[in-house]
């Protein structure tokens, strides 16, 4: 086991200025053990009394070794690994990574399936917004809002566990469709979660929005203007709240979502200057956005009452198990399938979708073999936290807690 | 190819004789390491790609001479169009020229292909590795790195595993 | 442990003194803030209203390890982490007990890799390990029970003797 | 001299529950002290430097404007147990003593004692 050695001063020298050596500013580390830094993540602060004059960001101590890892499986066993890497969006990192290995093979996805994604994804991106809440709101000391937030989280996390049996890492959407077709009681559960929420956002809202002692701490901390955010590769609510309309959703449509109606929510168009209390109004607003796609998914769901929700592709998608007794072309392809898995082109391609933290990219380059040559993903929040050096300079400490967690990050996502 | 796409193509091949690369709607531009930095600020200025929304690499392990490819995914927010660039380089000692300047992104990916690839890139303000541990040799995501594949602990061999396992006793 | 060093075993008095002791340790066991990667969203969840800790006596999570009894290791621990999680445990006072929550940090779970430590044992003494990936909150819960029961079990010359 | 007795009485109380609290502690608590047990905590990271590094001036400054009001708030207890007693001219006093400390904050606070920068 590595032995932990001091932090120097060389290492750094670069970075800091010189009158951290002088012990004139201190440097602190905000480690990987800290309430307010969302995981493990270190933050080697430089501080003249409370005002932040460095603070870089030392990442890697949740590295977990995904790509390697899935390198060495199928392309449908890679998808487990998929879950774990942004853990508050896993259906989402499903999604990703589904359209990537449908693009690169030419796997078609049938119309009631990608109704599914879209409504189960939505889902998703509440929930995770209602963890960026709850969180926010806890960095704040606004102690209640995690409660409701969660309170709400667990009825979207039934619903998941009703479709895949598993409350987070639910691999439900495979290669060429969803595991299996949504049981009845999906339908009357994601109703009634559509007709409570609009109140419980409400409730976020007048606990939060209108609070005095929470504009101070948020109106004009920590602004991020459309030009650095840009080019520090941000993406996702923190650039919208900058002014940037970019939302791939409606960007480069993908499953459908050019068939919905929803507004993307974006701030000081005008002024392309975001804060944290413009990061915070952006989430807010994309709860009710969600909803709205959620809702009318549901009415589409239901004229699509009973089509296949897999792909009749039997090159890349196993039979059900009714067809494997009678037909023998169904037990070669079952069998050839779960055994070798499905080989794909030698060729490689980038697929992205729009996940709660930006944009979530997959490089998936096969090499004709059933198992992906590299599998790169593209992930917001490592993006993101990049920019936390720049926009947090001059503030005080408390305030760089309300920037981290206004801009959101996971550091499953961050590490890989 | 997207019309769009085609002029910012043909550019490319007369400024830097790149070939091109086609597969499902993607374009992928083959530019020499040292105008990789040219390239990117041409596109950035003149065609609008203002997001660098991927910078990786992969390894080509038994092949030598190009072993690595420095793959930069360019999307152009203004246009809604995507491009890529892939930048073959040698295996021994992988040099690219950093795109700091350009993209403040490609900062933390720099250094993030330095410590998977082992890819130096030069003039990068702040080369040191990123993700693993810092006393660890070896980088990761190259073909020839062992996975590092532990024995699993199962019923039919819990007692010899139980010996060789390290347990913390306090 | 203080007077039962000194005072060794003393048949009933000890005894009740070590029902009373244990009974004090199992009703107010505060845990690490300690979160590393998915565990520890299903952790909060399970610190939150709908499954709530506190009924356990795991009121708060406190943030150091000076003032925690209990670390939970929520989460994959990797190679870089581990010497931290090393040192986060010896900063806790006595007595003190660890839960590996989830397959990650069980025996490295699916991560079976160059980046994570398959199994947290190898650097701290684990008292409860806790399956699942993630545990459902009710599967932590019931790993906490677990552990009150080993607490309540213990005798003051186990403690002496370790 | 009785409710002097009752203020004493009351101070031994306080102090007897605070020694049960540490003397159980202290008696039952397993003591294996180890080097990184006594390293100061710093999220798990070696600190740099040693514990006790320069501090800027401001941290001193509100130290102090803190004592000047917590001192201020002490002087209100006696005063509200014999409040009923005094009647008006406890009042006024008060009110005097107040005002003279609401100068002297209004004056910090304008001045920018309690601004950071």
């Amino acid at each position: 086991m590595a032995q932990l050695e001091e932090v120097s001063y060389e290492q750094y020298k670069h970075l800091v200025s010189e009158r951290a050596l002088t012990g004139e500013t201190m440097l602190l580390n905000m480690g990987p053990q800290h309430p307010s830094t969302h995981g493990v993540l270190r933050l080697l602060l430089e501080l003249d009394g409370e005002t932040v004059i460095n603070a870089i960001p030392d990442i890697g101590y949740l590295h977990t070794g995904i790509e390697k890892n899935m390198e060495a499986k199928t392309y449908v066993k890679a998808e487990v690994m998929t879950d774990r890497l942004d853990y508050m969006n896993t259906t989402g990192n499903n999604l990703a990574y589904c359209m990537a290995v449908e693009k690169l093979v030419g796997l078609d996805v049938p119309e009631r399936a990608q109704v599914i994604r879209v409504i189960i994804t939505e889902l998703q991106r509440i929930a995770s917004h209602l963890v960026f809440l709850g969180a926010f709101g806890l960095d704040l000391a606004a102690m209640s809002v995690f409660l409701y937030c969660f309170r709400e989280r667990e009825l979207i996390l039934d619903i998941l566990e009703m479709c895949s049996g598993q409350r987070m890492m639910t691999t439900y959407f495979r290669p060429g469709g969803v595991w299996r077709d949504v049981p009845p009681e999906f339908e009357p559960a994601v109703r009634d979660f559509i007709k409570i929420f609009p109140k419980r956002v409400d409730e976020y809202e007048a606990l939060l929005t209108k609070n005095p002692i929470l504009l101070d701490r948020l109106v004009g901390i920590g602004i991020l203007d459309a030009q650095t955010a840009l080019s520090y590769g941000v993406t996702g609510p923190t650039l919208r709240a900058s002014g940037v309309d970019w939302d791939l959703r409606k960007a480069r449509p993908y499953m459908g979502y050019e068939q919905y109606k929803f507004e993307v929510p974006v701030r000081n168009r005008e002024s392309k200057k975001g804060d944290t209390f413009d990061r915070y109004i952006v989430h807010i607003d994309e709860f009710r956005e969600s909803l709205k796609i959620v809702e009318q998914g549901m009415d589409k769901l239901k004229q699509l009452s009973n089509q296949p929700v897999q792909s009749d592709n039997r090159k890349f998608v196993p039979p059900p198990r009714s067809e494997i007794g009678v037909s023998m072309e169904a037990l070669i392809h079952h069998f050839k399938l779960w055994t070798e898995g499905f080989p794909a082109p030698k060729a490689s391609i980038y697929s992205a979708v729009e996940s709660p933290r930006g944009e979530l990219g997959v490089y998936l380059e096969g090499d004709g073999g059933p198992k992906p040559h590299r599998v790169h993903m593209r992930t917001p929040s490592f993006d993101n936290l990049s920019v936390i050096n720049k926009i947090t300079q001059g503030h005080l400490v408390a305030d760089l807690v309300a920037i981290l967690a206004s801009i959101d990050i996971v550091l499953g996502d961050i590490d890989r | 190819m997207d019309k769009r796409l085609e002029k910012v193509v043909q550019e490319l091949q007369e400024k830097f004789g790149s070939s091109i690369e086609e597969f499902r709607d993607e374009v992928h531009v083959f530019v020499e390491a040292e105008q990789i930095v040219e390239a990117l600020t041409l596109l950035r200025d003149k065609y609008e790609f203002e997001l660098l929304s991927a910078l990786t690499a992969s390894d080509y392990y038994p092949q030598q001479s190009p072993r690595f490819h420095v793959i930069y995914q360019l999307s152009s927010l203004a246009k809604n169009i995507t491009l890529q660039l892939r930048v073959p380089v040698e295996g021994v000692q992988p040099k690219v020229p950093t795109a700091t300047r350009v993209y403040d992104v490609a900062n933390w990916r720099e250094r993030e292909l330095l410590d998977m690839f082992g890819i130096e890139f030069e003039g990068h303000p702040d080369p040191r590795r990123i993700l693993t541990p810092d006393g660890m040799e070896g980088h990761p995501l190259r073909k020839d790195f062992p996975l590092g594949y532990e024995e699993p602990q199962f019923t039919f061999n819990y007692d010899d595993i139980d010996l060789k396992k390290i347990y913390a006793k306090e | 442990m203080g007077v039962e060093q000194k005072l060794g075993d003393m048949g009933i008095v000890t005894t009740k003194l070590e029902e009373l002791v244990n009974w004090s340790r199992t009703n107010a066991m505060w845990p690490m803030l300690f979160g590393l990667a998915c565990c520890a969203i299903e952790m909060m969840a399970a610190q939150a209203s709908h499954y709530d800790m506190s009924r356990f006596g795991m009121e708060l999570m406190r943030a150091s390890p000076r003032q925690s009894d209990l670390m939970i290791v929520a989460g994959r621990v990797s190679r870089k982490m581990a010497p931290v999680v090393r040192r986060l445990y010896d900063q806790m006072p006595e007595p003190k007990w660890a839960i590996a929550m989830g397959d990650c940090a069980s025996c490295g779970g699916v991560f079976n890799n160059y980046a994570i430590l398959q199994g947290v044992d190898e650097i701290i003494p684990v008292d409860v390990y806790v399956a699942g990936c993630p545990p459902r909150p009710e599967a932590l819960i019931h790993g906490i029970v677990t552990l009150y029961e080993k607490v309540k079990g213990d005798t003051f010359r186990e403690a002496v003797k370790a | 001299m009785l409710e002097y007795a009752a203020i004493a009485l009351m101070i031994a109380l306080a102090t007897l529950v605070a020694l049960i609290a540490i003397g159980l502690g202290n008696l039952f608590g397993p003591k294996k002290p180890s080097a990184s047990k006594a390293m100061p905590y710093e999220s798990g990271i070696t600190p740099y430097g040693e514990a006790t590094r320069r501090l800027p001036v401001r941290f001193y400054l509100i130290a102090v404007l803190f004592i000047l009001f917590d001192i201020e708030v002490i002087f209100f207890l006696p005063w509200a147990v014999v409040f009923r007693k005094l009647g008006l001219f406890g009042l006024i006093e008060m009110v005097v003593f107040i005002v003279i400390l609401l100068v002297g904050y209004v004056y910090a606070w304008k001045k920018g004692a309690l601004e950071w920068e």
